[in-house]
């Protein structure tokens, strides 16, 4: 174990914002990169329901 | 588009869409159990860098991300060269896909990179080969993005995005030989960590768990765009009619 | 109706067109970093030497992408009849032109500004030299805009407009080029910018005064 | 009232025409012809304004046009070979800005009104891109119903319009003829309103 | 006919044209001048940093030059209808393609080789280093022309085509500007500048033999 | 023979039309109607081999027609929405030069003689910039004199034209045809041409 308490953890050797920016930002992206697929799929989806309603419907009428 | 090739079956849009959505959990899962491992194996296990100290934990993160951001690129050429020759749509989807996934890895790789370098190199950036060659992929995928994004064809979409894919995929290794005629302060830069060998084994383990996760969750990522590509491409059609009458 | 109203009704319509279109706006942001990437390829990774170029070829690659954006300016409307549809309403032409300039300059300006720190930073520019690179371009790309404008309208239509525009605009840049880059070099060596920021700042005020009505007569010409 | 007053036009080398007078009262409808080449649309752009005469003037209610750009241009409408539709904005923001912009403030269901007027109800919020060569025509057209122009400059306005859109077009100006408006037009169709016969200008004489 | 009597026929009509508009490569050369003298403006006049710049702004400005003139390559062919109608002329596509991008060459880029050496003058290189410049852009500008094709071809008709192309096209060029500045440099630095210009070769031999049919399979899906 | 098999044609998201079946001989006259926007131009490129079909073939000769491109496309002129008339070059060297690039030897006489024949002797060797609209078209339309292929594709040739023109355009079509040639048109307006009865594919159906 290389940790002696969290502040020692989180103060990375005085690497702290190197560290944690890296690992963070890229957290960030991915969890970013989640919810967009995630939205993504939901646009899809009505467009795909619109769709089988209305007959054929352009993207830009479900988004609008 | 008459099948003249078997594998045109097992490519149908429908019977992918589905297999993929099966698929996804089980990937995403991978992907973070993997994750766990190794960002346990990056914090806890690995000891503390002889000359980097703690700032060479960033390598578990930079360097997973810049291998995954080239081998997806060349994954998206494949698929690209496929749909090229074989006409299958799926093939195209599946490049674009791909892309803004790649992309975000790239960025991941220079942002990382460059947060490693101020504590190392002392410049958040050096125009030195590696990371030059990994910012021209940058704009690569950036440029497939936006050609496909201008085209409101999807046909023609597909084929300029999968032509301009191919090309680019023949310009990486040009841009990758020229490490020689470079000075390259990256790799110099990197052989403190083969100091004890037993180090190197611990941390070459995390790196690789790292890279399998990152690869898992493109893959969960790249799948779960597919399926709504595949969505918006095939609403017209009677298999998704059908399926958004079972499904929801 | 007032002068006001028209200009917001412009611009409601040009940033709902350049959002219909983002790929246009990002596609000018990444040459404007491409471009500031390709010096250092062309000139060796010498980390002194770049950072003695920096401000420079920053203030190069923003004037050449807000110089490649002018394309975009007029020309979709004089394409489409728009422009004729423009000039044939009551309200003066100065009013809409403002409007289509201001346009212009949050669509392909403001982004090329929230860019520059991150190419400052590639170059290795210090923290002061970079406020002074965000500050310059912040009162030199509207002049880029506005000087850029009367080029668009004098090339419409016209064939190889494109690089046309380039002869024409460049040369009257260079000002802007010599007193926005003077201001990062100043802040680099310690000498100041002051000087070179004031002089940037007249420049926009003459810009903004005098450009609209020559954009107006260019205008009339061309459409003939 | 307008009136062209020996007008003469020279494009480029050539002499187009001269010495060209007309005068169009409320009511009535001036026919431009001529062959091809003949200057037609050098003509109505030079009506509009849009173009400076070589010689002689253009008066509008016995004023030269340029003294008085403001009030004619809010009493004009024009109609020129390019459509003044824009590709990524759908038929109901087309003519709703383009009212906006030329001053005239309309509301939701008048540009619905007239969209559907001309056939294109189905389609209000397709983006123009989507609408073949004929219909984007129709989205340019339906300006002339809200800007409540009295004089209507129409050059080629017929073209590329299918059966169904040529009567709609020419109901609509013979309407607008009736209610007391001006319309200048050119065309190389026959053109049938019922009720009017129109002034002819041939260009080639 | 056989192909070349149809690559014989179409550059005739290409220079025609180029001649007819003298105007458009006399500014694509006045472009490349202008931007390679913008650095000494933007980066200051001290002449060792521009010396240790000339090749490699040299180039820079070649490459923007070459790419700003891409517009003209099939841009006006596809407006007015002759692409369509080459498409379906019975000779392969190939062949005129090849002439089309041979025309290129000769209007856009052999102007800017012989102007080179006046701005590398300019920047204080030696006189080896001038004679690599010029072969370097020999061996070089033909590989921009022919890259460039594809994207020239891939963007037809799109809006924003002019800017969308540089993001094409650019990263694609890096490999060429690396290796003809490397060769200046190493001219100048008296490391010889073989390899690097026998490096230039072998793309443009494999360029040559692979860019037309990519530009063929382009045009189809743009021409769609 | 031309012969389209069962066609159907996707742009963008839409449908336009599907189970598409024509044959055109020789001497035949194939007038495609339809609205506006119904895929008249659609269907004409696909013909030429410019669009892929979504589905189904077109024969020439009982053959794909990208398996004989060479061939067919010696034998076929395509006349499109765009007129492939370079605006820098003389109507003589325009006509010249799309000759010579299709591959057909043409001298100095024949040419001039095209050109007179549509009525474009006096402007030779103007470029094509000062040209009108309609007389832009009649130097395109020249072409159709010389290369001398079977099958004539027109897509709207009567527009802009005035009715001279018009005329002449519908003489030049009918001789065509009398000599054996096969044409596929389309047009928002009346065609008339004697001793003719096109057959009718109407794409709104
Ligand atoms: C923005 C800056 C950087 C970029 C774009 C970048 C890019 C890359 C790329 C593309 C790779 C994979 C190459 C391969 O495996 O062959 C890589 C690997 C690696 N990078 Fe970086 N890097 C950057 C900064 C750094 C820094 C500052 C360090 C350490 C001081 C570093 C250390 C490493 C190591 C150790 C590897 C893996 C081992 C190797 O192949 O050498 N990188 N980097
Ligand atoms: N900008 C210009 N410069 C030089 N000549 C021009 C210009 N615009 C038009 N012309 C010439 O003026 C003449 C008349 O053109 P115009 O477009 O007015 O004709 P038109 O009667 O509308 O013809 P069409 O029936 O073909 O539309 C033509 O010979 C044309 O070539
Ligand atoms: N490249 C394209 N991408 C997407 N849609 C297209 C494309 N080209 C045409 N379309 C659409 O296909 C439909 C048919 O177009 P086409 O040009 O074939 O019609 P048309 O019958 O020739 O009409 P018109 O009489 O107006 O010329 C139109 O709705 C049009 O918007
Ligand atoms: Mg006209
Ligand atoms: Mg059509």
């Amino acid at each position: 174990m290389n940790w002696n308490s969290w502040q020692e953890f989180l103060h990375m050797g005085g690497y702290a914002l190197y560290v944690w920016g890296s690992f963070g930002v890229t957290a960030v992206l991915i969890a970013g990169e989640i919810w967009l697929l995630r939205s993504h799929r939901q646009k899809a989806l009505t467009l795909a329901r619109l769709t089988v309603k209305y007959g054929r419907v352009k993207e830009d009428e479900s988004t609008t | 588009m008459t099948s003249r090739f078997n594998l045109y079956k097992y490519s149908s849009p429908a019977t992918f869409y589905a297999l993929a959505g099966k698929m996804i959990p089980w990937f995403y899962g991978a992907a973070a159990l993997l994750g766990a491992v190794g960002l346990y194996i990056s914090f806890f296990l690995a000891p503390t860098d002889f000359q980097q100290s703690e700032a060479y934990r960033i390598i578990f993160i930079h360097v997973p991300a810049s291998w995954m951001s080239m081998f997806i690129y060349v994954v998206m050429a494949g698929w690209a060269a496929f749909g090229l020759a074989f006409n299958t749509r799926l093939s195209f989807m599946m490049a674009s896909a791909l892309a803004p996934t790649g992309a975000m890895l790239t960025f991941v790789s220079l942002w990382t990179g460059a947060l490693w370098g101020k504590p190392t190199w002392g410049a958040w950036w050096v125009w030195d080969a590696r990371l030059t060659s990994e910012l021209i992929l940058f704009f690569l995928y950036l440029g497939f993005m936006a050609l496909q994004a201008a085209i409101d064809d999807p046909r023609r979409a597909d084929r300029a995005g999968a032509l301009i894919a191919l090309v680019g995929v023949v310009n990486v290794p040009i841009i990758y030989f020229s490490v020689r005629w470079w000075n390259t302060l990256h790799q110099g830069a990197s052989v403190s960590m083969t100091k004890a060998p037993s180090m190197a084994t611990i941390m070459l383990e995390g790196m690789m768990v790292m890279a399998l996760a990152v690869w898992m969750y493109a893959i969960a990522a790249s799948l779960s765009r597919v399926r709504s590509i595949i969505l918006e491409r095939e609403r017209n059609t009677q298999w998704v009619a059908q399926l958004l009458e079972t499904e929801v | 109706m007032n002068a006001a109203q028209t200009v917001f009704i412009l611009l409601r319509r040009e940033l709902m067109l350049a959002m219909r279109r983002r790929g246009d706006v990002l596609t000018v942001l990444f040459f404007f970093v491409i471009v500031a990437s390709l010096f250092p390829l062309g000139v060796g990774p010498d980390p002194k030497l770049l950072r003695l170029m920096g401000g420079g070829v920053v203030w190069v690659a923003a004037l050449l992408a807000a110089m490649l954006s002018l394309g975009r300016m007029f020309a979709g409307d004089y394409a489409d009849g728009t422009l004729e549809q423009l000039v044939l309403t009551p309200t003066p032409p100065v009013v809409w032109i403002t409007g289509k300039i201001l346009a212009h300059w949050l669509v392909s300006g403001v982004p090329l500004i929230l860019m520059a720190p991150v190419l400052g930073v590639q170059f290795g520019l210090s923290g002061d030299a970079l406020a002074v690179l965000v500050f310059s371009l912040l009162l030199g790309t509207p002049v880029l805009s506005l000087i850029g404008a009367i080029g668009a309208a004098l090339t419409l239509g016209l064939r190889g407009g494109g690089v046309l525009v380039s002869l024409l605009v460049l040369p009257l840049y260079i000002p802007v080029l010599i007193f926005g880059a003077g201001a990062v070099d100043g802040a680099m060596s310690e000498l100041g910018s002051e000087a070179h920021l004031s002089l940037l700042g007249g420049i926009l005020i003459l810009a903004f005064m005098l450009t609209p009505w020559a954009v107006s007569a260019a205008l009339r010409i061309s459409i003939e | 009232m307008l009136e062209g007053k020996d007008l003469a036009c020279v494009r480029g080398e050539r002499a187009l025409f001269s010495h060209l007078n007309f005068t169009l009262h409320g009511g009535e409808l001036l026919l431009v012809q001529g062959a091809n080449g003949s200057g037609k649309t050098s003509l109505l752009r030079m009506v509009c304004g849009l173009l400076a005469p070589e010689f002689g003037e253009i008066l509008w209610q016995g004023e030269k046009i340029a003294a008085v750009r403001e009030s004619y241009h809010a009493g004009m409408a024009y109609f020129g070979h390019a459509p003044a539709v824009k590709e990524d904005l759908s038929a109901f923001e087309n003519l709703d800005f383009s009212c906006r912009l030329a001053g005239i403030p309309v509301d939701h269901e008048e540009v619905k009104g007239a969209l559907g007027h001309l056939g294109l109800g189905h389609c209000l919020n397709l983006p123009a891109k989507s609408l073949s060569q004929g219909q984007r025509r129709r989205v340019a057209l339906s300006r002339l119903l809200l800007v409540k122009a009295r004089l209507w400059i129409l050059d080629e306005p017929l073209t590329a319009l299918d059966q169904a859109a040529l009567q709609l077009v020419q109901s609509l100006i013979g309407e607008h003829l009736r209610r007391g408006g001006m319309a200048l037009l050119t065309t190389h169709q026959p053109v049938m309103i019922p009720g009017i016969t129109p002034k002819i200008l041939d260009l080639s004489a």
